[in-house]
């Protein structure tokens, strides 16, 4: 029994074709000159900024309890990020000769030749005066677990970028340490030894320096596309924002229980702590702000001939070149569909690129296009 | 605990009655027989043993230690193991965080107070054997007895020690006993417009909600929490019945500590 | 808290310690000061709140919910199917996420069983057999862990009902909370006087629990119009 | 020496009119999207008048019809076995009727860790591999089927092939002057061979393990210094 | 700058390969395709696993990162619908970096060269080939062409660039990766001048295979 087959086509309204197949549904899109998004080509989503008031020293001068120094929560279209900046406290080893005048003439007898010639020769790398934050990126999935493989790669991007573009020097991490005095009635008063005031050292400076460490938590929401951009800006909005407490050393070390859970077992280690912050004393952490600048990120799209000439209607206005390049890519057709991409990050006035990352056949002018749109961008950027 | 639908229904018709027909035929204030064995762990400081008669089993063990005071903020830890639960659970959290709060609270610590320098720390090891019904009580009576018959070695050195260096000096055997009032807690479970206590596993299993209630010398103590003694059919509960399950409770705790001070 | 190793996330140096803040001096503590008067006016309370529902786009629903310093953001990832056999009662997970890292593990625990026992008793669990719904509740800011942590709870749990709701998930009724800042001691309620869930911690919470219960009712109705007249304005 | 071909590099001008059926060979990729014909492996590139193909080394055996192959049993639903042609890759059937005059009730004794040498009957890759231990022209087993005892060694799959359809292959008259011995080939870089004593099968596996880095001129030496390590 | 390369070194694994590049040393192997996890699985083509080993302690977040861009520079070359719910798995071990822990360009070009070997000796279909160029931009601007850990280390900026290769002629780039501080034209000049190299660099791989094709068919006449 033969029975013939006709095929009807089918229709789909458009949600259910993004679903069914993401880059039909963007090929159509783009033939006739829009976005899913219904943003121009060329168009960035505009990015809101505020501290969110997390931090201990919020915006007046109260002084919140939490051990948080900086915050800032930026939305973009939808997606929301939240970043929290916290520290730690970590001391330098100083080099033997820094520490004490006899051990330099220790090794002035023992070692002359090792000690001397051993640091000059190795070229002191770019890197070496410059620190990065420790960022943990999580997107909230609903899921409990491990880290994602995106969240660890964004942390570790985010960590290299700042990092290569010099923003964060170690000593504007040093910790300004003050010196405890008791007058008679047992008035505690500390005194810190103000940098613009280079009085001599008066000597009693502590041999040891500690340094901080800076920690940021970055929380993301409805994820809607390629967060590199988004997480960038917020940690840089919140450091921008951060101030690090002073400190002193307290005689009686005082035994801190800190909870530690290892594998579900609720330890407790107990630390020896000499170095208590201040309470309210805090300076803004110094950054290096023109090397910091915006992260933009293009994909160019190829357009497939075959799926326009399905659409002979006249409002498919005819696409010059054969790909487009599309601004901040939002969405999962245009996330599915640009198999090529470029992610840009410039300093303040862009200028310079710190960062620049091209995947797949871009040819020389898309990436000049790129570059004029990321200057462009940066003159309306709303800071 | 699997019941049919059949039983489930016969069950709470039972103890939707005024008074509640309870499946042993207690009243709605009487507890189920306890055995209790004290002092039976000779190398810790106390201990006591309470089995339930639907077979629930817990032994209390009381260790003391003794701590420098300027280094540590709880003098009393707790820890808490029922057999059949992973200890990271949040059912075993929960209560290892209402005793712990609780004999923080009521444990005074004159009483554990050594020298100026030195004090006792107390560490009340809860281990529950098998559980058929809310544990809570049954840990909170058992400690109460061990608790009760803790005995700590005298002290022989100096008491105010804050210039000398070396530890305190104890006495061979002779020991003294730990004073002090202890709390226990009361399980009330609420079924429709009626309030039992001491619920057994079947009337957990039909029961509405369930209350917890602390109780120290003399009269009900916070924390008070509600608390799912079943999986399944959780139901809200009108609020004058949580203030005639405090009254029962009220009734009934002053001859439940004679008893458990009875026990020897 | 010291940092453990885990090589999946950059946790910065080992033997790097966490901060001790000195305590604050007197003149901060009186702007700290709760002033009870403030807590349990519940009229400027609702007036000071910022309700939004959702906000998150990939969860099933969501809320986010402010007052005074407490920041709390709910999301609810449900019913959907769970591996393993069936079920016949869809099972309810909470889990609570704390950015400040004031919460310790008893605490979390503590929040999460309350949220679990209130919703409990509310949500229809026949309706969905063989799936789960999960319940994430970030704390984002959190205005005093010591004395308040109980009406940050209350507030977690009206956020936790507005995002069921989002969620589209049967409820019997709006579970609604209210904090007694004299006793310590937060009340859920549904259907305006039946008790979902209790939770008094104070020294005399026993005591006047009848005053407690009184008052804490009267709140929790004004609390109800005002999530009640949120919904209808964001249903439109 | 042939010439080499690497992906990227363009295919000599082959004819391009439509008529001539070009045949396409293993290495060669049609694209889909602009049907253009592209080399994808690297090796030397056999063109004829109209075939076209790479001969190029490997060691990951992919199933192709009408292969011969060496395969182990690893398992049996019902009435189909479970082969293993090549570690980690997909296990392939081999149905218990595919042996000659087989029923229903007189199955082929076949248990786990057997040996058989079988054909490829069906390698189509989007449904499971086949393989029939029947000669298709004969009806009859043509010498597949269940391989007892013997040795088992792993070669690359170009020198199995050489071994197998080359004729200039001399390194079989070498060995069968040694000693007598049975030999199966698998394409899927398998060998099993059997003889007599244990010595001789030892030393036939040597020779065919050095012969792969082997001239053909060289064969005859290294064979005579293998057997006579052997004391044979 | 040297470049030695040798293929099939490991014999439990379909392809691999060696690269050294005077001071960095770095292995690959290639398995595949072979039968995947089910969560891999993908209905039309052949899914990739890409396994990044450090040379020193376990591979954290800095591996994870390494392994995300060869996986962006191999799936666009790597022919999947040969093998639909087939999986290829790549492992490159580090056994030297040649560059402080804060610089990846070294390893990243290195391996990605071993891969290609490695893919080519397991036989995979690629549609081109592809060879990777690390470069440094000295404090004076000077491009330096594969740079020594010490010209790496007083750079100012690092770059890797990977060109299709096709009639031995680096035709279009498949990605580029720059981090430190540089302008737009050092980034097209940088472009250029690996244009270049990489012809460079696959004229080397070429004999190597040659060897590899001459070595695989020593017996036939």
């Amino acid at each position: 029994m033969s029975e013939e087959f006709e095929f009807k086509p089918m229709s789909f309204p458009p949600a259910v074709v993004a679903r069914i197949s993401p880059e039909l549904s963007l090929q159509r899109h783009l033939a006739i000159g829009i976005r899913p998004n219904l943003r121009k080509f060329e168009e960035f989503r505009n990015i809101e900024f505020n501290d969110g008031g997390l931090s201990r020293y919020g915006s007046d001068d109260q002084i919140k309890n939490t051990s948080v120094l900086g915050s800032s929560v930026l939305k973009s279209g939808n997606t929301t990020v939240i970043t929290t900046i916290t520290a730690g406290i970590i001391e330098e080893d100083l080099p033997a000769h820094e520490i004490n005048d006899d051990a330099a003439a220790v090794n002035a007898v023992f070692a002359k030749d090792k000690t001397d010639d051993s640091n000059n020769d190795i070229p002191k790398s770019q890197l070496d005066e410059y620190e990065s934050i420790y960022p943990v990126v999580e997107v909230e999935r609903g899921r409990v677990g491990a880290p994602t493989d995106e969240e660890m790669i964004l942390s570790q991007k985010l960590y290299e970028t700042f990092l290569h573009s010099k923003i964060l020097s170690k000593d504007s991490l040093k910790v300004k340490v003050g010196l405890r005095s008791i007058d008679s009635q047992g008035k505690v008063d500390i005194y810190y030894k103000d940098d613009d005031d280079d009085s001599e050292d008066f000597g009693l400076g502590p041999k040891r320096s500690w340094k901080f460490v800076l920690y940021a938590k970055v929380k993301v929401f409805s994820r809607s596309g390629p967060l590199f951009d988004l997480v960038w800006a917020s940690v840089l909005s919140a450091l921008q924002n951060t101030k690090l407490p002073r400190a002193h050393i307290d005689e009686n070390a005082a035994d801190i229980k800190i909870p530690v859970k290892m594998r579900g077992n609720h330890g407790t280690i107990r630390e020896q702590y000499q170095i208590i912050c201040d309470a309210i004393s805090r300076d803004p952490l110094k950054l290096n702000n023109e090397a910091i600048g915006i992260s933009s990120n293009f994909g160019i799209i190829d357009i497939d001939e075959e799926s326009i000439q399905t659409l002979q209607n006249e409002d498919s206005m005819e696409i010059d070149s054969k790909s487009i390049l599309l601004t901040d890519i939002e969405g999962e057709e245009e996330e599915i569909s640009s198999k090529k991409t470029i992610s840009i990050v410039s300093d303040r006035d862009s200028k310079n690129l710190k960062s620049l990352t091209i995947i797949g056949n871009v040819s020389n002018d898309q990436l000049r296009k790129s570059f004029e749109l990321t200057k462009f961008r940066f003159k309306h950027f709303a800071k | 605990m699997i019941l049919s639908a059949t039983e489930r229904s016969y069950l709470y018709e039972l103890l939707q009655q005024t008074p509640p027909i309870r499946p042993d035929g207690r009243s709605n204030k009487q507890f189920r027989p306890i055995q209790s064995h004290i002092g039976f762990l000779d190398n810790s400081n106390g201990s006591a043993k309470i089995t339930l008669s639907d077979g629930s089993e817990c032994i209390v063990s009381i260790k003391a230690e003794v701590v420098e005071k300027s280094t540590t903020n709880e003098l009393v830890s707790v820890d808490v193991d029922v057999s059949g639960h992973r200890d990271d659970t949040s059912f075993i959290l929960n209560l290892q965080s209402s005793l712990k709060t609780l004999y923080l609270k009521h444990i005074s610590s004159e009483s554990l107070n050594l020298t100026t320098k030195f004090a006792y720390k107390l560490f009340i090891d809860v281990l529950v054997i098998s559980n058929y019904s809310y544990p809570l009580t049954l840990m909170t009576f058992t400690s109460y007895l061990a608790l009760n018959n803790t005995y700590l070695p005298k002290i022989t050195s100096s008491v105010d020690d804050k210039e000398i260096e070396e530890q305190p000096t104890f006495h061979d055997y002779e020991f003294n006993k730990l004073i002090g009032q202890f709390p226990i807690v009361f399980t009330v479970a609420i079924i429709g417009k009626n309030y039992i206590i001491d619920p057994n596993i079947e009337e957990m299993e039909v029961s509405d909600n369930g209350l917890i209630i602390s109780w120290f010398n003399g009269k009900p103590i916070s924390p008070i929490q509600n608390v799912k003694l079943n999986d399944g059919n959780l139901k809200s509960v009108k609020p004058q019945l949580i203030l005639q399950s405090i009254d029962l409770v009220k009734e009934v705790a002053n001859d439940v500590i004679n008893s458990l001070n009875s026990a020897e | 808290m010291a940092t453990t190793i885990d090589r999946r996330r950059l946790l910065g140096p080992a033997n790097a310690k966490p901060l001790v803040f000195a305590p604050l001096p007197e003149e901060y503590q009186q702007k700290l000061q709760i002033d009870a008067s403030k807590e349990d006016d519940i009229e400027s309370q609702i007036t000071r709140t910022f309700i939004k529902s959702g906000l998150i786009t990939n969860a099933n629903g969501s809320s986010f919910l402010e007052l005074d310093g407490n920041i709390v953001s709910i999301s609810v990832y449900g019913p959907r199917p769970i591996r393993g056999s069936f079920v016949e009662k869809t099972t309810l997970s909470v889990n609570l996420e704390d950015n400040t890292g004031l919460f310790n593990d008893l605490l979390n625990k503590k929040f999460c069983q309350y949220i679990e026992n209130n919703f409990l008793s509310v949500i229809n669990l026949s309706k969905y057999p063989k799936s789960g719904i999960d319940i994430f509740i970030n704390i984002i800011s959190v205005q005093d862990i010591d004395q308040l942590y109980l009406k940050l709870l209350s507030l977690v749990s009206d956020a936790t009902t507005l995002a069921i709701i989002d969620a589209g998930i049967e409820i019997i009724d709006l579970v609604v909370s209210s904090f007694d800042y004299e006793n310590n001691t937060v009340l859920s309620y549904i259907k305006n006087d039946e008790i979902v869930g209790i939770l008094g911690e104070s020294e005399d919470s026993i005591e006047n629990l009848s005053k407690i219960i009184e008052k804490t009712q009267k709140k929790s109705i004004h609390v109800k119009n005002a999530l009640t007249t949120h919904l209808i304005s964001t249903s439109q | 020496m042939a010439q080499l071909i690497i992906p990227g590099d363009d295919l000599p001008s082959h004819s391009t009119d439509q008529n001539s059926q070009l045949i396409i060979g293993p290495g060669i990729y049609v694209n889909p999207i602009n049907k253009s014909i592209i080399p994808i492996n690297s090796g030397l590139l056999n063109h004829q008048a109209n075939s076209l193909y790479i001969e190029s080394n490997s060691r990951r055996y992919i199933p192709q019809q009408n292969d011969f192959v060496i395969g182990k049993v690893i398992g049996s639903f019902g009435d189909v076995f479970k082969v293993s042609l090549s570690n980690f890759s997909n296990s392939v059937s081999l149905s218990s009727m595919a042996f000659p005059n087989a029923t229903k009730k007189n199955r082929p004794n076949i248990k786990n860790g057997n040996l058989v040498y079988a054909r490829v009957s069906n390698a189509n890759k989007e449904i499971d591999t086949e393989l029939e231990c029947i000669d298709p022209t004969t009806g009859k087993d043509g010498g597949f089927g269940l391989l007892e005892g013997g040795y088992l060694l792993e070669v690359s799959l170009s020198f199995a092939r050489f071994l197998l359809f080359n004729p200039q292959c001399q390194i079989l008259n070498e060995l069968v002057k040694k000693c007598k011995f049975e030999i199966a080939i698998g394409c899927n870089g398998l060998i099993w061979i059997k003889s007599d004593e244990l010595k001789y099968t030892l030393a036939l596996s040597k020779c065919l393990e050095k012969a792969q880095f082997l001239k053909q001129d060289e064969l005859n030496k290294v064979f005579n210094s293998t057997f006579k390590e052997l004391g044979l | 700058m040297t470049l030695e390369s040798e293929t099939t070194i490991l014999n439990r694994v379909d392809g691999s390969a060696s690269l050294d590049a005077g001071e960095t040393k770095v292995i690959s192997s290639v398995s595949g395709p072979i039968e995947p996890k089910a969560r891999q699985e993908l209905p039309t083509t052949s899914a990739l696993e890409v396994i990044i080993r450090a040379d020193i302690g376990v591979s954290n977040t800095r591996e994870k990162l390494l392994e995300d861009k060869l996986r962006a520079i191999l799936s666009q070359v790597i022919i999947g619908h040969l093998f639909p719910r087939q999986l290829i798995q790549i492992t490159s071990q580090v056994l030297e970096s040649g560059e402080d822990r804060e610089y990846t360009s070294k390893e990243l070009s290195a391996i990605v060269n071993s891969s290609y070997l490695a893919l080519i000796d397991a036989n995979i279909g690629l549609s081109v080939s592809f060879a990777a160029q690390d470069i440094a931009i000295t404090e004076s601007g000077e491009l330096i062409a594969g740079p020594t850990k010490e010209q790496l280390r007083s750079s100012k900026s690092s770059h890797v660039v990977v060109y299709a290769i096709e009639n031995g002629e680096p035709s279009n780039i498949l990605f580029s990766d720059s981090i430190g501080t540089f302008t737009e034209d050092e980034v097209y000049r940088v472009l250029a001048i690996a244009k270049q190299h990489t012809g460079k660099v696959h004229q080397k791989f070429r004999k190597t295979l040659q060897e590899k094709v001459e070595k695989d068919f020593v017996w036939s006449v």
